[in-house]
């Protein structure tokens, strides 16, 4: 894993001698591996080889649940804390990463409300910050022109694609340093798919993204570092061209030549 | 299928599966199949029927008293006097019992009832909840004559020693016992509609930085509004309906009143008095009861229709 | 993020943790007023009226005698009671969910029956004594017998049946249906094969409820007209001579724990009101004991399926 | 198929035949089975006049309209007086001025012009407080309360409203017990049961202007009145073909004494009941009241009169 | 589509023409295409094309929820039975082809039963019979030898890809003359998938096989014949080798190496 070494310097995040359980299951088994910033960073591999889990503990998701445990280390740069520090509040956490989930789930709420959420959460109320904030945000995940005359309208009653979109507005609205995509398009169709995968290609100069996908096309068209993971455990790390035209590993190279999965 | 069909493989031929007796079962299948559904059909009818046999029985009965009673004075009369010499018919008595005896037990129920729900279903572990939900739901399966003594031996008394004033048989300690039945029918039902909230609009809101306290008030109560909406017109519906703690501990004295602090009379409270006394079958007093069980139902009847409206209007878009 | 932000989100956070903490204690609280009064309200009775549960007790018949009086007749009562109640109730309500679930179409008829049963869910189960008597006791001449009584509780509990069954349908995953049908079976196949063996457990749960529920109705046997001193127990089911089975019973007069119970407590000697004690205490113990099964067999057979 | 013997009616007369069942069943060792209803007398006439019953308890007699429903059903009765029962007025024991109580105060209170007028105790008689008046008396349906407004404000079912009814005597000890302005009335059991809650009243007999408290030696002496009255059974004529209910009827009223003051009513003189007995043997059929109560009346004379049906 | 009139002789099944309505929405657009006897033909195609439709259409599945619409024709050979028509009992459909679902959802009984149950539906009694169709049926499914001590064992506590190869068991007894496959791995671990894919590739000596899949490495593996569709549409069919190594259309090639979906 030298690669992982060599571009420290300009991570956002680190993942480092991670280990995860559920219960007893061992679902995550000493990862180590860089998040670079305003990059794009593409988890792939075959299902339950624990990208989810990987990508849910940067969110300090698995706190919802009992019976999770977290071992090692989440460093987030540039102030070195440990995200999975249990003297680190989740709800910060939280605050600072903003997840993107598989199946679009906006809040039964107007588009305003569901995009307003986060700062109302933080206490906002001034409605002009919130007005702008939510403009701002509906643009970045280019779904304003489609819905600004119709904010009030609940969630619910945009296409698939655009309450995906509007999930991003969502998680965009507060400024996060990082935004989490677990599969974010595997529950939409190819139009809805390639509007979305446009947008998180756009979104890197402005935030570091780590995205879980089982579409290799789609990491390869997306993506600037791959991880494939295996069983729990990280294969293979580097940059996408590399990892899809030469993986180092056997293992690596079988599954994204089909030979397996 | 036609006849000369191949048979299908070789030790098929002893299997009844040959494709004419299939043919052959499938008519005298079909027969049966409606049959059994004719007879699943009519058990879901009765249900109607039970509908259709009560307000046909309480509609009946309760027409022979309005050929005595003009309607006008049954909805207007301010007195409640049917079984005395000077008869009044002011249905507005009992309604004014069943109305503040049920506003004291909502005022209780409802918000406790919520509370606990949110609390059940956000707060509380999995263990306190499968531990705790039980426990509430014994609450309502308590017989409530057991609940009218103890309105009447202890609550009453007890209220008495904070509040002097406070007559020996009120509504409102009635009504507060009666809330505390109601509870678990508030507090279970919507517990179901929180449960039933995806975990994903949860994980949703988390995922924002919300805490436990923001995800219930502004994503899990909002999406299940109908669900709630639903476990509180089942708990109207109880405390409109409850008969033996008023019976007991309201002190079953026509009075038109809105003041909890005083005894009143229910529709029901009337009807249980008048089952378990004198009146000849038949009179003009026995058929009130008819008419005041009428009152009821069509009382109840407007709640879960509203209810329904409710359901429908704001089914759960998760 | 810098360090300033940092600290602003802190307090925020803070803040808001304090109102979960106080929401949190508000809930427990909330809680302990049912779970307190409830322990109140069984202590009170079980203080009252534990001296006087003992043999003779359950094996007395009712008496003037506050001391020897006992709950024979009670107990028998409902028990028979609750017996026509659940063959009443069960088969219509589980064929009526099993209607509604797996064969309605969706049309104003459905409509209409969906709605009824919610509705009559809410119906003040002194409106079913009304029904009872004019329907039960008068134009079908059962009188205030077993049957009258049984029937009466039956169709107060059939919507709670109804709603159990079909909620524990509705939990059958449509995988499980199409793999049926995907074998070729029909509806009905389908229904006796899968949908009623599956959800037979939360069938089971629902019918426990509403019969708990039953047990400890007044208001409805009282206004059939059933407050009856009886001292005596209805005939035996069976018979000597062929067929051996004798549905006689239900035709007789009764009483139950409740009544027996209400009976008691309008007695002028403080002696009764222990009776009554006594008896409501133990008429507590069994619609606990009937909800404590219902919770285990929720647990027990939940958790023997898997889909 | 073991006979069985139905009875139903009056609530009041229920603790007395509920006795007698009870004993009765346990002389004959259970082979004969008796029930006892409470449907309220009216309730018990309802039935008893569709020939569903054996006999029918009731506290107070037929009534014209009971009897055309009988005589319309072909059933014939035969009346017999059981017992007293005294009504007893009561009041709170912190109640400190109210020594005795006429009829005539007795009808300023529950008459229905009292209603929401008269409040306070000195709306009465001027002696009394100016403190709150809280009534409390048996539900608007029962023959208790038919026979007190009838014996009070004289004519029956005529009353004030708005008072607390209760059928459970019990919820109207307590009531009065925890309220010092309270008076209330129900049966004599319930007084001497809760003889440490309440006080009685003693009430003033209008035709010897003496206040007399109740108690089974005024209530048999006739010195009780107007509140006390006798209590009946009605037995259907034909029944009484039936072994069973003439050996229960007979058991009633040669037992009748002992129970009757074991379940603390007042029972008739022995006299009394003898010639009741004579008349169930002769079997007298029809009532010996006119289709109406009357206040007042002897028990003994009653038995003399020739009942008509 | 000159391949399906080629080889009309030898097909199973044919489907003509056929349009399929979900209530308004139009979800199957034209089909025609012909199943080859004792082949595998696969179904592939972006989500949401249609692939799981058209499969259902094979046994009337779609009778079980109102609103949906068939249209056209699905023949079935020897005898031309258009399996479509209403005069045609979806039940009769049902007993001659058989399904394996996506996610293995054997019934909550036991092995034996699970197996025995398409000929309990037949009404067949005797012990004797069912003993060996069920023995029959576990050992062409590559199950036998490993429950054939625990018959009595609840299905479900078989692990995943025990459990579906005992659906095909199921399938299986009642010697259907098709089975279908909707997405019979997807839910399955990679050792899992591999013994289905190979239990596939035997199995087509004795039955004919429709299997939709998302996988196209598995399309490519175990398929004879391949139809890739598109929105509602059918874009190519052909034989497998010659649909993956020199498609006719641009949209099958571009599906194909990923560039798109
Ligand atoms: N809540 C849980 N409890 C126990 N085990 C779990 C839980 N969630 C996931 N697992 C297991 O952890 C492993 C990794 O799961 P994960 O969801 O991270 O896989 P994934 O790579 O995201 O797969 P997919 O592509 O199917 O989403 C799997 O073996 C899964 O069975
Ligand atoms: N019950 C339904 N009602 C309405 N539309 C439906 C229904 N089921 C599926 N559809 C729609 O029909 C289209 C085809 O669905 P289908 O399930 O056949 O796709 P698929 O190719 O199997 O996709 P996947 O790979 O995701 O399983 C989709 O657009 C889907 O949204
Ligand atoms: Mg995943
Ligand atoms: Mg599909
Ligand atoms: O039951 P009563 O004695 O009041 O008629």
């Amino acid at each position: 894993m030298t690669i992982a070494t060599d571009v420290r310097t300009q991570a956002k995040a680190e993942v480092q001698n991670l280990n995860f359980h559920y219960g007893a299951f061992h679902a995550l088994k000493g990862i180590n591996m860089p998040v670079h910033e305003k990059k794009v960073t593409a988890l792939i591999g075959p299902s339950g080889c624990g990208k989810s889990t990987l990508l849910r503990c940067f969110n300090r998701m698995h706190d919802l649940y009992p019976g999770n445990r977290y071992d090692g280390k989440i460093l987030l740069h540039p102030d070195n804390t440990n995200l999975l520090d249990e003297q680190v509040d989740p709800i910060e956490v939280r605050m600072r990463i903003s997840m993107v989930f598989q199946k679009p789930n906006p809040f039964p709420k107007s588009i305003y409300e569901n995009v307003a959420y986060g700062l109302r959460v933080r206490g906002e109320k001034r409605r002009s910050v919130i007005d702008e904030r939510v403009e701002q945000a509906l643009r970045g995940a280019a779904l304003w022109d489609e819905v600004k005359h119709r904010l009030n309208e609940l969630g619910a009653n945009l296409s698939g694609g655009q309450q995906q979109r509007l999930c991003i507005a969502r998680a965009l609205a507060t400024d996060p340093e990082i935004i989490l995509f677990d599969e974010p398009t595997s529950a939409l169709d190819p139009i809805a798919t390639a509007s979305i995968e446009e947008l998180v290609t756009e979104l890197k100069d402005k935030v570091t993204i780590l995205i879980v996908t089982h579409n290799m096309q789609q990491a390869a068209r997306v993506s600037d570092y791959t991880a494939y993971m295996y069983m729990g455990e990280l294969v293979e790390f580097g940059l996408t061209d590399q990892i899809f035209i030469k993986p180092q590993k056997k293992e690596t190279e079988d599954y994204i030549t089909g030979r397996f999965g | 299928m036609s006849a000369n069909a191949p048979p299908m493989s070789a030790p098929l031929s002893s299997a009844p599966d040959t494709v004419s007796d299939r043919l052959r079962k499938r008519a005298s299948r079909h027969v049966k199949e409606r049959v059994i559904e004719f007879i699943l059909f009519s058990a879901a009818s009765i249900s109607v029927l039970t509908t259709a046999a009560i307000v046909y029985i309480l509609i009946s009965e309760s027409l022979t008293l309005f050929e005595h009673v003009s309607l006008w004075d049954f909805l207007t009369d301010t007195q409640w006097t049917p079984l005395f010499d000077d008869a009044h018919y002011g249905i507005m008595v009992l309604l004014s019992g069943t109305l503040t005896s049920s506003f004291v037990a909502l005022a209780v129920a409802l918000p406790l009832g919520t509370i606990i729900a949110i609390w059940l279903s956000e707060f509380a572990s999995f263990r306190t909840r499968e531990f705790a939900k039980p426990v509430l739901e014994l609450l309502g399966g308590v017989p409530t004559i057991i609940y009218g003594y103890f309105a009447l031996m202890v609550v009453t008394p007890a209220l008495q020693a904070i509040w002097p004033d406070l007559p020996g048989f009120s509504l409102l300690s009635a009504g507060l016992v009666m809330g505390i039945m109601i509870i678990p029918y508030v507090s279970s039902l919507s517990e179901d509609a929180m449960r039933a909230v995806p975990m994903s609009l949860r994980e949703g809101s988390y995922a924002m930085g919300a805490t436990r306290l923001q995800t219930a008030l502004r994503t899990v109560v909002p999406a299940a509004t109908s669900g709630i909406a639903s476990a509180y017109i089942l708990g109207i519906s109880r405390a409109v309906g409850e008969t033996m703690i008023l019976a007991v501990a309201a002190g079953m004295q026509p009075n038109l009143t809105f003041n909890p602090a005083e005894p009143g009379a229910t529709i029901t409270s009337y009807i249980v008095q008048v089952a378990l006394g004198d009146l000849p079958h038949g009179s003009v007093g026995y058929q009130t009861i008819f008419a005041a069980g009428l009152t009821l139902m069509l009382m109840t009847l407007c709640f879960n229709l509203l209810g329904y409206y409710l359901r429908k209007r704001f089914r759960e878009v998760y | 993020m810098n360090q300033q932000d940092l600290q602003a989100i802190r307090a925020i956070i803070t803040r808001h943790k304090r109102w979960d903490m106080l929401f949190g204690l508000l809930g427990l609280l909330a809680l302990m007023v049912g779970v307190l009064t409830l322990t109140v309200l069984f202590a009170d009775m079980a203080i009252k009226g534990a001296a006087r549960i003992d043999y003779d007790f359950l094996t007395n018949f009712p008496s003037r005698r506050a001391g020897s009086a006992g709950i024979l007749s009670a107990w028998v009562g409902t028990i028979l009671v609750m017996l026509v109640t659940a063959f009443s109730a069960v088969p219509l309500g589980v064929a009526a969910g099993v209607y509604l679930e797996e064969y309605a179409p969706k049309n104003w008829m459905t409509d209409i029956i969906e709605i009824n049963v919610t509705n009559l869910a809410g119906v003040p189960s002194i409106v079913y004594g009304l029904l009872a008597l004019g329907l039960f006791v008068y134009k079908f001449g059962f009188g205030q017998s077993i049957l009258s009584a049984g029937l009466t509780l039956g169709l107060l509990i059939l919507p709670v049946v109804i709603v159990a069954t079909r909620e524990s349908i509705r939990a059958i995953p449509q995988m499980v249906r199409e793999g049926a049908y995907a074998c070729g079976a029909t509806t009905w196949q389908t229904v006796r094969d899968h949908i009623v063996p599956y959800s037979s457990a939360g069938i089971l749960t629902g019918v426990i409820i509403g019969m708990a529920r039953a047990i400890g109705e007044t208001a409805p046997i009282i206004t059939i007209g059933a407050l009856t001193f009886i001292a005596f127990l209805p005939p035996a089911p069976y018979t000597e001579v062929f067929p051996f089975i004798s549905f006689e019973w239900l035709t007789a007069p009764f009483t139950v724990m409740p009544i027996q119970m209400f009976n008691w407590t309008s007695r002028p000697e403080a002696a009764f009101q222990v009776n009554a004690a006594a008896a409501g205490f133990l008429l507590v113990l069994m619609t606990l004991c009937m909800n404590g099964a219902a919770i285990w067999l929720r647990y027990r057979l939940r958790r023997n399926i898997k889909w | 198929n073991q006979p069985l013997v139905k009875i139903d009616g009056s609530s009041t007369v229920f603790p007395i035949t509920e006795a007698v069942a009870e004993e009765f069943q346990k002389a004959k060792k259970g082979s004969v089975r008796v029930t006892v209803g409470i449907s309220g007398t009216g309730g018990g006439f309802k039935k008893f006049c569709r020939g569903e019953t054996d006999i029918s308890n009731a506290s107070r007699p037929i009534l014209d309209k009971e009897m055309a429903d009988c005589k319309a059903a072909g059933i014939k009765y035969i009346e017999l007086p059981v017992a007293f029962d005294a009504l007893t007025l009561v009041m709170n024991p912190k109640n400190a001025f109210l020594k005795q109580v006429t009829v005539a105060e007795l009808k300023t209170m529950w008459e229905p012009a009292a209603q929401g007028k008269v409040l306070k105790w000195n709306q009465i008689n001027a002696a009394w407080p100016d403190t709150g008046l809280k009534l409390f008396g048996p539900g608007a349906d029962s023959g208790t309360f038919d026979y007190f407004t009838e014996a009070v404000v004289g004519k029956a079912k005529s009353s004030r409203g708005d008072f607390t009814a209760s059928e459970d005597d019990n919820v109207l000890v307590q009531g009065v017990s925890r309220d010092a302005g309270a008076l209330g009335y129900f049966g004599f059991a319930y007084y001497l049961e809760n003889k440490d809650k309440l006080k009685a009243v003693p009430v003033v007999n209008p035709k010897t202007g003496k206040a007399v408290e109740p108690s089974l030696e005024a209530v048999i002496s006739g010195d009780y009145q107007p509140l006390s009255r006798p209590i009946f059974i009605y037995v259907n004529a034909a029944s009484v073909d039936k072994p069973e209910v003439k050996e229960f009827v007979e058991f009633y009223l040669k037992n009748g004494a002992a129970l009757t003051k074991e379940v603390k009513y007042v029972p008739l003189t022995d006299a009394d009941y003898k010639h009741a007995l004579d008349n169930f043997s002769k079997k007298k059929t029809g009532t010996a009241f006119g289709g109406h109560s009357e206040v007042g009346v002897k028990v003994s004379d009653l038995l003399k009169r020739d009942p008509k049906e």
